[in-house]
């Protein structure tokens, strides 16, 4: 109370005319906002709790409630936001680092929104994915620079190891221990019918996963939790993880209270122990040693897996990626500031890294400028949020796109942003069982498949009204796209032209 | 074509004819009605005087329920005799019927003691007919003084039915509680309790010894007023035509669990029967209207060929007084028997639960009756209570005391 | 208004085409009569033609058409080509002034061959020394612009009406074994006279009638090896994925149309054996090679002719036969023009390469 | 014959089950209205502890004991279903007695009541089913 006092951010309606007090919202909220008092026979709401996760909301059966923002603010100043000076209060309080989850939430440019795509009218025509085929597949990996014929004069078709996706999209990293094991079961089945991949994350591969190996990245971070050199030949590739978009340049940190159970065997550490990923991997402090640890996985896989880099998008990431190119790496993951997480300190998510559409943008011209393009495949994440978003990046240039958050979304994430309380009352970002069920993996997983089946559908509309009828055709062709609201120097990195041009 | 004959119309004659139906379509089926009415639920008639049904609804089966099941019924006729031999059985209207398969569904009359002066009482009716509740509808009003002999079943039923058409009801019985064939003394006291606040006068531990018009003599010495006298003693199964041609009998026809009697091409059901009690494994007559269906229901089938058990066969009662509910079942073994005995109690409540040789054998509940068949099929079943959480169960009827694995059968798949 | 190269401009064509599979020789005329019928199609824009086997005299000789703007930039690249070459006949190309035909720009003939010397010390072979030449004259000397480079063969090419292009070259005094031509209907163009088509590269030259949507995928994949896309054509990029594919790469034709108008992944599924897995591999090492969006082109090479549409058919383009001739066009009425008894006609399947080569020896 | 099936696994306690069936069954177009301020009786139940739940309601059995013991013949068998004429019932409560599963229960007017798969009222599918929020409750052939 007194100075350590911040009014809720939010506030519970409730409609005394439609509320039944079936109780069910009190039933349903980890963060115990809601309670039927019986003396009065009321639902009362303890407001200071609530993270307007909207559960309560979604199976409210009268629609009874609504969360809205409190209308209690701090006097105004354009400069103090409300958000700001509540900040220095809690560490004022508390004298520790801010913790936020998911993506950076701040009113940066969003360059999809300021790239247009084009149509065809009149001289070439657009092409109806109704009626005509229409691709979306596409061959992840290093391509030969040379053809070789043997002495018959047949060409030698042995590529490097390569993943196949039917539709240029990937469910990126998210540990087990950072979300639960319905939403990794979700993710692993949808994967499989769908004929993608999902990520691991670095928590190791559950054993119940083994099977969807083919549909499965095994990530090695560098904490290294769970790698063994089963996990390394389980999966379709191998994904060495240098960063994170949300928290470039940090480690991870999954406290010990998570490590229960099926979450420390998986991990290969003690049950109550803290997860420390550090922030670097200790046998990397330069890109010889990449280049060494690419070639250790790939000896210790037979050279039968592609390895992707995963860094975050920052400054340099263009000479970064040329150097990962280099390597020996087959994929280079990049992962733009808008990425989520489970837990990032806030100043780093917030204010380390850069947005993907400039990062890609320029890797992919510096790819190109140095001929190594077709060398290494590229594969950006870090807020794709709708088929159009994949559309842009694959005509700015690269070969697939990771999702995750809109893969969360579809697994009945409200964006709340408190992953790091453990208490996701959506039954993703949680290990506590009673939470955990809440995401039914049938529901789960053929929700994944539908957002992805439509964004396919929406990915062909968009190609067929180009006048394109393979993705492969799309990829880096950066005269489909105008900007605009953009300056000069924004264009110029994104090398296209304005809108109108 | 096989010939089905029937001795009696009520419930065990229904399941019966249901039972022949559910195996052979083309049987001819006679049915012998004594009573002139269309087969109804005989313990609906107290709820008849209640006004909570009417005679139309008390019928136990849909209107075109013998047309649909082809069965010739002939009503108001009784069968007098069995000549065996023919296999032909004798109507009192001088006609014969000759049966390949016979069931005798005879069930049970009123049992009147022999009373001194009964017949100087002007108004006195046995609770156990259709008849009888027209009859009595009849001459009650609302200042009736009645006088039931009998706090079984069929006498607070009575009462039930008629507390609010007349002024006074009350109720005499030799035994010293109330229901005294289901309920021991703390049951019984609670539901006495609940009674007599309704309104209902008790005289227990004494009954009417003499009659003299509108005046029973008490064996207390007592005087008892009444305009109106119900005599609800007891019932005595119907065997008399049985029994005269030689089939095994004790207090009623003997039945093994396929209810054939020990004739041949002879099979009884319903309340003219002795057969086992499974909670208790003893003979018993278990007059009840679902033993009644489960027995004719049995018996059909095997009539019509086939070969069906019904070996589980417990006492059962669910009855409910002015909203307080009462179930029982099994038998109830106490301590001296090598039973146990669960009790939770209250003012208005009782449960109790009889545990012996590791089972349920029996159940007495008074107030919540709520989801109480899991309790009865713990006893139907056998089932090991070392294989259930008790505990759990022992506070309320639920399937969460099962393992998991045993609920997802329940609860999987068809059962 | 920006020019030709500033910016990329969509266009409609005509095309068409002939060859003797025998070698036997046909003047230009024929081929002119062919654009006759399919006037409309062009626009009056451009217009061109290939011959090839049209200078037999110096037929080990690199024949560069090139124009000026004036000799100031004709000085510059002339001595820049006796610095490398040999220059065994330097001309202008004959023309025949007419009134449809005007802002005529110098237009020079050189037949040239690389000198030995310059080869060794670059450790280069011929061809992409030659290539390379090329390049560097139009990307880096203003004011020249070399639009045909090959060996006993021949662009030529105008802003105009093709049928008109061709008298204005007096093409009917050439003789060639196969000849391809060209109509232009650009949509936002004031016309400059090396855009017009066809586009040539060594002896390949390429007629092209479509407007791709893959362009700008195909031509930042191309220019990683060295290519630059100065016209911002689909001719141009076409051009140079050919010669990539072919000379680079060492493909043949036909795997060069398998990358170009790769098949389906539904029919490469059904494909068995070793074919599905040269098609899986052509189709994902050159996934970027891959052309969409609507085209029809004839792709002209020494001793032959490739005739290829986009994998969905959206552009015409008919082939018919009589005796030793082949004839390809973007419709019938060119076909019949030159030889109206042609038979077999038909319309090659979307993807389908169409690959005529003349006899052995036979040029 | 499809039948309501729940999966402990994935019921969560919630509740909403019930108040869907109460309201399904009410016969009014307003949930608020149907049951606020009303105790509600609905035909499926949630069991369980805070950790593990499911809910119960008729497993319409092919040897229905509440049926043969019916004393009023308001229970019977038709396709399969088990519904309950509750003209008749006059509320003895005896199948109350035999079902196995605890799923007959009293309604309002202290007559029997079970769930009839919502094939009396306009409910189209189970509202049960229909309203489950994690597909716990689902209706289906086995």
């Amino acid at each position: 109370m007194g100075i350590e006092y911040i009014y809720p951010e939010f506030e519970v309606v409730r409609n005394s005319d439609r509320c039944i007090k079936c109780g069910v919202c009190q039933r349903q909220c980890a963060n115990e906002v809601h309670k039927l008092d019986e003396d009065l026979n009321v639902m009362l709401s303890d407001e200071a709790k609530c993270v307007n996760c909207q559960r309560c909301v979604a199976l409210c059966p009268t629609r009874a409630l609504k969360i809205v923002k409190s209308d209690c603010r701090l006097r105004e100043n354009a400069n103090w936001s409300d958000s700001t000076i509540k900040e220095v209060y809690k560490q004022a309080s508390s004298g520790g680092v801010l913790l936020s989850s998911m993506g950076n939430p701040n009113p940066l440019p969003v360059y999809w929104d300021k790239i247009l795509i084009n149509a065809s009218q009149v001289t070439n025509p657009p092409i109806d994915p109704l009626r005509e085929p229409m691709e979306t597949a596409v061959f992840l990996g290093k391509k030969p620079e040379k053809i070789e014929r043997d002495e018959n004069g047949n060409i030698k078709c042995d590529l490097a190891p390569q993943i196949n996706l039917p539709v240029p999209i990937m469910f990126s990293a998210m540990s087990y221990g950072s979300i639960s094991y319905n939403a990794h079961e979700s993710l692993a089945r949808a994967a499989r019918e769908l004929g993608i991949c999902y990520n691991t994350g670095e928590g190791g591969l559950h054993k119940d996963f083994y099977e969807y190996g083919p549909n499965t990245i095994v990530q090695v971070a560098s904490g290294r939790f769970g790698v063994h050199e089963n996990y390394l030949n389980a999966g379709a590739a191998i994904e060495i993880k240098m960063g994170q978009g949300a928290k470039p340049g940090i480690g991870g940190h999954l406290p010990g209270a998570k490590i229960v159970g099926d979450v420390s065997k998986t991990r290969m550490i003690p049950e109550g122990s803290d997860a420390i990923s550090p922030a670097p991997h200790h046998d990397i402090y330069s890109i010889e040693d990449l280049r060494q640890l690419v070639f250790s996985l790939k000896e210790a896989t037979n050279y039968k897996k592609p390895i992707i880099v995963k860094v975050a998008a920052v400054h340099n990431i263009a000479a970064i990626a040329s150097g990962i190119a280099r390597s020996g790496a087959d994929i280079i993951a990049i992962d733009g500031f808008r990425g989520g997480t489970g837990a990032a300190p806030t100043r780093i998510r917030d204010n380390v890294g850069i947005p993907i559409e400039l990062a890609l943008a320029s890797v992919d011209q510096r790819l190109r400028d140095e001929g190594i393009r077709n060398n290494v495949s590229l594969v950006v994440g870090g807020s794709i949020r709708c088929a159009s978003d994949v559309v842009k990046a694959i005509a700015l240039g690269a070969d697939a796109c990771y999702i995750a958050t809109s893969a969360l979304l579809a697994l009945g994430c409200h964006l709340c942003r408190t992953c790091q309380t453990g208490k996701c009352n959506w039954g993703i970002a949680t290990q506590r069982p009673e939470l955990v069920k809440r995401l039914n993996p049938d529901i789960g997983y053929q929700r994944l498949v539908n957002l992805v089946t439509a964004w396919q559908h929406e990915i062909k509309e968009l190609m067929g009204a180009m006048g394109i009828n393979s993705i492969e055709a799309l990829k880096g062709n950066r005269l489909m796209l105008r900007g605009v609201n953009m300056t000069e120097k924004e264009l110029e990195i994104f090398n296209i032209s304005h809108a109108g041009e | 074509m096989s010939k089905y004959v029937i001795i009696g119309n009520s419930t065990a004659a229904a399941g019966c004819i249901e039972g022949i139906r559910s195996v052979d379509n083309s049987g001819e089926i006679t049915v012998v009605s004594g009573e002139n009415h269309f087969v109804y639920s005989r313990p609906l008639i107290s709820y008849y005087l209640e006004e909570k049904t009417d005679l139309q609804r008390m019928k136990y089966r849909p209107d075109d329920f013998y047309e649909k099941n082809k069965c010739n019924v002939l009503y108001g006729v009784k069968a007098e005799k069995i000549d065996k031999e023919k296999s032909e059985v004798y109507l009192d209207n001088g006609e014969k019927l000759s049966y390949e398969k016979l069931m005798i569904a005879t069930g049970s009359s009123p049992f009147v003691p022999p009373f001194k002066g009964l017949d100087t009482v002007e108004n006195k009716f046995s609770f156990m007919t259709i008849d009888d509740a027209l009859a009595i509808e009849k001459t009650v009003d609302e200042n009736s003084k009645v006088l039931i002999v009998g706090a079984g079943l069929i006498g607070l039923k009575c009462a039930e039915g008629l507390l609010e058409k007349v002024g006074k009801i009350s109720v005499c019985d030799l035994a010293d509680r109330v229901l005294s064939s289901i309920f021991d003394d703390e049951c019984a006291k609670i539901m006495q309790n609940h009674l007599e606040e309704k309104g209902i006068e008790f005289l227990l531990g004494d009954s009417a010894e003499e009659f003299n018009g509108n005046t029973a003599k008490m064996m207390s010495g007592k005087d008892v007023e009444f305009d109106v006298l119900i005599l609800a003693v007891g019932v005595r199964s119907n065997i008399a035509i049985a029994k005269e041609i030689g089939i095994d009998t004790n207090r009623a026809i003997l039945v093994d669990n396929a209810m054939k009697t020990s004739l041949e091409n002879i099979y009884s059901a319903g309340d003219c029967t002795e057969y086992v009690d499974f909670s208790s494994n003893s003979k018993k007559v278990m007059a009840i209207l679902p033993n009644a269906y489960l027995q004719g229901n049995t018996a059909g089938k095997n009539m019509a060929g086939e070969s069906a058990v019904f070996d589980n066969a417990i006492p059962m009662n669910s009855i409910g007084f002015f909203g307080l509910h009462a179930m029982s079942a099994g038998s109830y073994f106490d301590e001296k028997d090598g039973g146990k005995c669960y009790i939770e109690k209250g003012e208005r409540h009782i449960k109790k639960l009889f545990v012996k040789d590791g089972v349920l054998s029996g159940f007495i509940i008074i107030g919540d009756v709520s989801k109480a068949g899991i309790y009865t099929n713990l006893i139907r079943n056998k089932t090991e209570l070392s294989e259930i959480d008790f505990e759990t169960i022992k506070k309320s009827p639920t399937l969460f005391a099962f393992s998991k694995e045993n609920r997802g059968k329940m609860l999987g798949g068809v059962v | 208004m920006k020019l030709e190269g500033e910016v990329r401009i969509p266009s409609g064509c005509a095309i068409s085409a002939v060859i003797s599979k025998e070698g036997n020789l046909m003047t230009g005329e024929s081929i002119i009569k062919s654009m006759i019928p399919m006037h409309d199609r062009s626009n009056g824009l451009g217009g061109g033609f290939a011959g090839y086997g049209i200078y037999p005299e110096y037929k080990d000789y690199y024949a560069f058409h090139i124009f000026y703007n004036d000799n100031i930039s004709r000085n510059k690249c002339e001595s820049f080509l006796k610095d490398s070459f040999e220059i065994v006949k330097a001309e202008n190309i004959p023309i025949k002034k007419i009134p449809e035909i005007t802002d005529v720009p110098l237009i020079w003939r050189y037949f040239v061959a690389p000198l030995a010397s310059t080869l060794s010390r670059l450790q280069l072979d011929e061809k992409t020394y030659v290539a390379r030449t090329v390049t560097k004259i139009n990307n880096e000397i203003n004011g020249a612009y070399v639009f045909s480079s090959g060996k006993n063969m021949g662009v030529f090419k105008a802003v105009g009406f093709p049928e008109d292009v061709g008298r204005f070259y007096r093409l009917d005094e050439y003789k060639g074994y196969s000849w391809t031509a060209h109509g232009r209907y650009p949509t936002n163009t004031p016309g400059w006279w090396g855009g017009a088509h066809p586009f040539a590269l060594l002896d390949y030259s390429i007629v092209h009638n479509g407007e791709i949507s893959s362009y700008d995928a195909n031509r930042r994949f191309i220019e990683m090896f060295g290519y630059k896309c100065n016209l911002q054509t689909d001719t141009e990029v076409i051009t140079y994925i050919i010669d990539y594919l072919v000379r680079r790469q060492g493909l043949t034709l036909e795997e060069t149309a398998n990358v170009i108008a790769a098949p389906f992944w539904s029919t490469i599924e059904k494909k068995k054996g070793f074919d599905k897995g040269k098609y899986t591999y052509l189709r994902t090492v050159f996934s970027s090679l891959l052309v969409t969006g609507p085209f029809s082109i004839v792709l002209g090479y020494e001793g032959g002719l490739m005739a290829l549409n986009d994998r969905l058919k959206l552009r015409s383009m008919v082939v018919g036969e009589k005796d030793d001739k082949v004839y390809i066009a973007s419709e019938e009425a060119a076909i019949r023009a030159m030889e109206p008894g042609a038979t077999n006609i038909y319309a090659p399947a979307g993807g389908e390469a169409v690959i005529v080569n003349v006899k052995e020896g036979k040029f | 014959m499809k039948r309501v099936f729940v999966n402990e696994k994935w019921c969560l306690g919630c509740h909403l089950c019930e108040y869907n069936c109460a309201f399904a069954n009410s016969g009014l177009d307003n949930m608020a209205k149907a049951l606020k301020d009303k105790k509600i009786y609905p035909r499926i139940r949630i069991e369980g502890d805070e950790n593990i739940n499911y809910a119960v309601s008729c497993r319409h059995c092919t040897d229905p004991m509440c049926v043969k013991s019916c004393i009023t013949g308001a229970l019977s068998i038709n396709d399969g279903v088990i519904t309950i004429n509750q003209e008749k019932c006059v509320g003895c409560l005896t199948c109350i007695l035999v079902c196995p599963y605890g799923c007959i229960s009293q309604n309002e007017n202290s007559v029997a009541q079970k769930c009839e798969l919502c094939l009396k009222n306009s409910s189209g599918e189970p509202a049960c089913v229909k309203g489950c929020p994690n597909n716990a409750i689902v209706y289906e052939e086995r």
